[in-house]
């Protein structure tokens, strides 16, 4: 199980913990997992998010791994300009 | 819409009477922004300089004809000009950039009446008048009288300024223009202070002449700055007086350049700060 | 609402052109000349993207009439180099990187060429203020004075 | 073949020298091509008419007249549009207003004509009925219940109950216990902080020329960061294929962020394809003011414990961003960065999102992160010169460094604020000494970078030199960039490399320019492009000695026999490679399609001396230095022009720039004359210390530089100004009369 760090307005939405495990190996399995896992995030995942794997952010490659003792917390989608 | 450049004063004359929607062209740098905004669309601009002697600086009765032609610029490069009345080439020198100076006169900035244009609180400062022409005939009208409202003259129909006189300048005499601008350079006075004075042989005001421009609907002349240092050696207590009676005098607006406080503030600041400069240059130090 | 005929010198070039009375000369030189190299940044004289010379003397064309060109010499940035060579002040700017997007270049190109034309050694505050009037957005400023003043002092070394 | 994964610095001998950028000479005579430099045979003049009016619903439009007028070949309302996939309407409805007009200069009709001045006219026959409805400019204004609400149903579920209907979203981020760690400081700072819309400002107005045929292929020229977003959401506006739709950017003369949008093109597409002519659109000044960029104004209360040390018990930031007339204000980006450069056991940051009746915010660099830093940058300064500390060392102490959790999350890997800050504390500008009515102010600033798709095709020719194609327009210098990273891992010279910026036919998707990416994605695109020529390289001249490919190794320009067993060759040069590419293969190519992930964050400080006139409340700014890492400078002069002109662009920002709006909702400051961005003489020398802490993340170590630069230049002059007039300024721009009344107040 990989724990996902949620940020805190999006802890809310996930029943209030900070923290979620989820079963996944890639990013694409650790977001489908939390879709699926909690449902209250669903609209926020569907706007869009990055997130930070050991401290790289990524916003789209599915396939990147994730190790079990990978640290892993949600972003907002990152702009620029 | 018509262009004409006609070759003299009777031509031009002509070409503006009873022609509606008509505009006179000479620097052209506030024209320009107007007609590119469709704040105006002319039936006809008549573009002045062409005419004989509307770019000429000529020397007459002590002062200097300015042709209403003349551009900053050019005004800046004449050495006469510059050592006669600094603070007139120094307000024209403010206008714009080094651009706009290749292109801007005294007396389009006069016509264009805004009451933040910077050369003509100097020009009032220095008692400057113009010369009119139109259908009916030559006439000579203190700068001061030209403006009547933002964006208004008293002009008549078919008039425009063909030359700007600058009096001779006086013994002990000294002028200076300052405004305040955000920036250094490129922006619209938000307060601006012309001061023309003279000093007797103990160095006490004999005669002053002190300007506010874009602190009213128009530029002023304050008679009541000039009395708080007639007679008066220009010191701390002095330049307080005119400072309060500056501030007291301004009557500005709240608008996106400046809010009353700070302009009726500014006022007396620029004041006391041109009066200074001014002294210097009747003293005939370099200021 | 019959066109003007202008008869006019553009870099040295004996050149005639029609326009409409409300043209600007910057209308003109980009428009039915085909310079393109003077650019308008705001068509009111605040950015100086658009600066040629007029007889010698530093203008922006979005404030001058192309009817006004009669009889005028004008000088655009396609006039500053000397077939390929360029002027230094071009090449230092490349050298120096003064320019990154490069729209406000040629203007202050123009306008940098005409101060010292005048001024063969300006001090940093009169370089600063004869370009008040050129805006840049990208450099700061910074490289753009510096290889002006550089330029400076190697043309008058040469001299 | 053996190829190292990262090179070091001492082998470089390209990357970070300083060559004449390849587009140099077109630039300074004239020739570059910007937007609105290209023509079309038979091309009409488009151009558009706007609302006069802050909040109007549109109760009908007649053009009828405006298409009788002689020479006027095409009118367009967003009628023309239709439906559009859900993701792009908010885009169309930016472009062309729908049911209701929701800022001044909101775009309601357009047309094409056979000349300007029929276009003109053109515009003046359209008649629109409006209905003018209650608006509202101030953010804090929009959030209350009973402001005028621009978008009924819009609100997101994370908005409590009891806001305007303006209010979109809500986020928070942070952890620990602020309450808790408040309690614990020896005092707490609060304030509200305020800072002014911004416009991006750059010199060229939006511009471009669209063609469409009957067939349904489309082409379009324009000024833009991103020529394969343009692509994409036109060719969704307009019901297009994207295959079909090619997009070739023009040279741009500046972004900043406020070119990763459309405007003109969609419009201008619609245009073509209705008068079946080519159409050029070209804003004016005014129009680029009134209807594009600009940034968000904001109102940030921040709340900062510290101990009399000056350690950081606790900080706690609530932004409010009104992002103009569309929800999407850069809030996020705003929370997450607010106290990214600290190192803090209890932080929380909330964000709103919240619109207005102003322009749709555009991206405008290291967006929503300068507001932020600015409101937490000077509460810090407050806090560490109230306990007589150096705020130098208050950062020092406070600052993220490698294992620190940051503010929004993750955990940092190697960073490079502490480096920024020692070198800002032992340069000799911090102990240099002021004069009276001066002050000296320092902030730091943070942004994330990014990478994101991008494609880099790199050919080699028959005479062995190099072309480069990439998909991101070239903002500040990136050509010079790529060209240096292919001339340094092919190891030939720069003037052997060009580098273009292909249309969208001619390359696979790339993300805009934006996120200070290009540097960094199309840089290790450029060197993994360069690589996979070399392997092919090396894998010819392996054909031609007869020796197995892995016996081959590239070094210097040229594939060498590498090994025991390899045999005794010459070395064949690419030149010698290149020439008989026909014989052995075909011609060689290298190309790398990728989704760049990985970018470093960055950090920077920033150190600036000011002086107050006392008199006036007037600022000048005598001193600025910019310390801030770069990773790797590829091309060192341009690295520095990144700095010296986000600062500058700060400078103005808290100077002088602001839009300013009045009671009717009118924009009264549409142009570069009220619209004060700094000119030359307003401004000193832009010091510049770079650092380079290496990205892992990039072959070369390279960082995106170009955003990170804007972000701490608020509050540093702020402190100065604050130092300087000895009154704390909580509102920009820190315009003079805003100072000259702060100054007679604290008098009293």
């Amino acid at each position: 199980m990989v724990k996902v760090l949620l940020w805190g307005s999006l802890a809310d939405l996930a029943g209030g913990a900070r923290e979620v495990a989820v079963e996944a190996a890639t990013l694409r399995e650790l977001l489908d997992g939390l879709a699926r896992d909690h449902p209250g995030l669903r609209p926020e995942l569907d706007r869009g998010v990055s997130v930070s794997i050991d401290g790289r952010i990524y916003n789209d490659s599915w396939f990147t791994p994730i190790g079990p003792e990978s640290e892993v917390v949600l972003l907002k989608r990152l702009q620029g300009g | 819409m018509r262009f004409e450049a006609p070759r003299s004063v009777e031509e031009a004359v002509t070409a503006l009477a009873g022609q509606t929607g008509a505009h006179v062209l000479a620097g052209g740098t506030d024209l320009l922004v107007k007609l590119r905004a469709e704040m105006i669309e002319p039936e006809l601009i008549v573009d002045i300089k062409r005419i004989a002697g509307m770019r000429d600086v000529v020397a007459e009765d002590g002062g200097w004809r300015i042709g209403a032609a003349v551009s900053g610029a050019e005004m800046g490069e004449h050495a006469g000009l510059c050592a006669d009345w600094p603070g007139v080439v120094e307000a024209v020198g403010l206008i714009g950039s080094t651009q706009v100076q290749g292109r801007a006169t005294l007396a389009g900035n006069l016509c264009n009446a805004s009451p933040a244009a910077d050369s003509v609180p100097a020009m009032v400062a220095a008692g400057a008048v113009v010369r009119v022409v139109g259908p009916k005939g030559t006439r000579d009208v203190a700068v001061i009288d030209i403006p009547k409202a933002p964006g208004k003259t008293t002009l008549a129909a078919g008039e425009f300024i063909a030359s700007v006189f600058l009096p001779a300048r006086g013994a002990r005499s000294g002028d200076a223009y300052l405004r305040f601008i955000p920036r250094t350079e490129m922006d619209i006075a938000v307060v601006g202070c012309g001061i023309a004075l003279s000093l007797d042989a103990a160095g006490r005001v004999a005669a002053a002449r002190v300007s506010l421009g874009a602190v009213g609907p128009k530029v002023m002349l304050v008679d009541a700055a000039a009395e708080a240092i007639q007679g008066r050696v220009l010191d701390e207590a002095a330049l307080a007086d005119l400072a309060a009676v500056c501030s007291a005098a301004a009557t500005p607006i709240d608008d996106k350049r400046g809010t009353v406080d700070f302009r009726r503030h500014v006022s007396g600041v620029l004041a006391r700060r041109a009066a200074v400069i001014a002294e210097a240059r009747a003293k005939g130090e370099q200021a | 609402m019959s066109r003007i005929h202008v008869t006019t010198t553009v870099n040295g070039d004996a050149t005639e052109f029609l326009c409409d009375a409300e043209a600007t000369l910057l209308d003109v030189l980009r428009d039915e000349l085909g310079l393109t190299g003077t650019k308008e940044g705001c068509g009111t004289g605040d950015c100086g993207a658009c600066s040629v010379t007029v007889d010698g003397r530093l203008v922006c064309s979005c404030l001058m009439l192309g009817a006004e060109a009669e009889g005028r010499e004008i000088t655009t940035i396609e006039g500053m180099a000397a077939g390929d060579t360029l002027h230094p002040l071009q090449q230092k700017f490349i050298e120096m990187a003064a320019l990154q997007c490069g729209i406000c270049t040629p203007g202050i190109l123009v306008a940098a060429k005409s101060l010292l034309e005048r001024n063969p050694d300006p001090s940093e505050e009169e370089v600063r203020y004869w370009l008040a009037g050129n805006l840049c957005r990208c450099t700061g400023y910074d490289k753009i004075i510096r290889a002006v003043m550089e330029t400076a002092a190697d043309m008058r070394r040469a001299s | 073949m053996a190829l190292d994964d990262t090179k070091k610095t001492k082998d470089f001998k390209v990357v970070g020298t300083r060559p004449n950028r390849p587009d140099g000479i077109d630039k300074v005579t004239g020739r570059a091509r910007f937007g609105a430099d290209m023509v079309a045979p038979g091309m009409l003049t488009g151009r558009i008419l706007r609302s006069p009016h802050a909040h109007a619903r549109i109760l009908r439009i007649d053009t009828s007249k405006a298409e009788a007028l002689p020479g006027v070949k095409a009118v367009v309302t967003r009628a023309d549009f239709g439906d559009v996939p859900d993701h792009v309407a908010n885009v169309i409805d930016n472009c062309m207003a729908g049911d209701k007009a929701l800022y001044d200069g909101h775009a309601v009709a357009a047309v094409a004509a056979n000349s300007a001045a029929v276009a003109r006219k053109a515009l003046k026959l359209i008649e629109v009925e409006y209905e003018v409805l209650p608006h509202v400019t101030d953010v804090d204004a929009a959030m209350k219940p009973g402001a005028p609400v621009l978008h009924e149903g819009w609100q997101q579920e994370t908005v409590p109950a009891g806001y305007s209907g303006n209010v979109i979203s809500r986020v928070e981020f942070g952890h620990g216990d602020v309450e808790a760690g408040l309690a614990k400081a020896d005092r707490v700072v609060a304030r509200t902080y305020r800072t002014g819309a911004t416009h991006q400002g750059y010199i060229e107005p939006h511009a471009c020329l669209a063609t469409m045929s009957a067939d349904g292929q489309g082409d379009l020229w324009v000024c833009t960061q991103g020529h394969y977003m343009v692509r994409n959401v036109c060719a969704a506006i307009l019901g297009m294929e994207q295959g079909q739709l090619r997009v070739t950017a023009s040279e741009i003369g500046g972004g900043f962020g406020g070119k990763t949008v459309v405007f003109l093109e969609p419009v201008a597409l619609m245009l073509a394809k209705k008068s079946g002519r080519p159409v050029k659109m070209v804003m004016s000044r005014s129009e680029v003011l009134r209807a594009t960029g600009p940034t968000a104004s904001t109102s940030i209360d921040v709340r900062i414990g510290m101990k009399k040390d000056g350690r950081i018990t606790a900080a706690f930031a609530e932004l409010r961003y009104q992002g103009g007339a569309y929800p999407g204000s850069p809030v996020d980006m705003g929370s997450m960065s607010a106290f990214a450069p600290y190192d803090l056991e209890n932080v929380k940051t909330v964000g709103w999102d919240v619109v207005s009746n102003r322009p749709k915010a555009a991206a405008y660099r290291a967006p929503g992160a300068p507001m932020a830093a600015f409101a937490v940058e000077s509460a810090i300064d407050e806090l560490a010169r109230g306990f007589g500390l150096d705020p130098l060392a208050v950062r020092l102490m406070n600052g993220a460094k490698e294992g620190t959790r940051a503010s929004y999350g993750p955990t940092y890997p190697a960073i490079g604020l502490i480096a920024t800050l020692e070198a800002a504390h032992t340069h000799p500008h911090w102990t240099a000494p002021l004069g009276e009515n001066q002050g000296r102010g320092v902030a730091c600033g943070f942004w994330f970078n990014f990478g994101g798709d991008t494609c880099v095709s790199l050919n080699v020719t028959p005479d062995g030199t190099v072309t480069v194609s990439e998909g991101n327009p070239d903002i500040g210098g990136s050509r010079a960039s790529m060209t240096m990273m292919a001339a340094e891992e092919l190891g030939i010279p720069y003037d052997q490399v060009r580098t273009i910026i292909a249309d969208t036919g001619s390359l696979g998707q790339n993300e805009v320019t934006d996120g200070s990416r290009v540097t960094f994605a199309v840089g290790l695109a450029t060197i993994e492009a360069a690589r996979a020529a070399k392997r092919e390289m090396c894998k010819r001249a392996a054909m031609i000695w007869g020796i197995d490919e892995e016996a081959v190794e590239w070094e210097d320009g040229a594939a060498r026999p590498a090994g025991p067993n390899a045999g005794k060759f010459p070395p064949m040069t690419i030149k010698e490679i290149a020439a008989v590419a026909s014989n052995t293969g075909g011609p060689i190519a290298g190309h790398h399609e990728v989704t760049a992930e990985g970018a470093g964050v960055s950090f920077g400080t920033h150190m600036v001396d000011v002086e107050v006139d006392p008199d006036t409340g007037a600022t000048r700014i005598l001193r600025y230095t910019v310390f801030q890492d770069a990773g790797r400078a590829v091309h060192p002069s341009y690295v520095e022009g990144q700095f010296q002109g986000g600062a500058v662009q700060g400078i103005g920002w808290a100077l002088n720039e602001e839009y300013i709006y009045g009671e009717d909702g009118i924009l009264q400051n549409a142009g570069f004359l009220d619209y004060r961005i700094p000119v030359a003489s307003d401004l000193p020398m832009i010091d510049t210390v770079i650092l380079e802490i290496p990205n892992p993340g990039h072959p070369y170590g390279v960082r995106g530089v170009g955003e990170t630069p804007i972000v701490p230049p608020l509050a540093a002059v702020a402190n100065a100004v604050s130092a300087a007039a000895g009154v704390r300024m909580t509102r920009l721009p820190m315009s003079p009369p805003r100072v000259l009344a702060a100054m007679q107040a604290a008098k009293g």
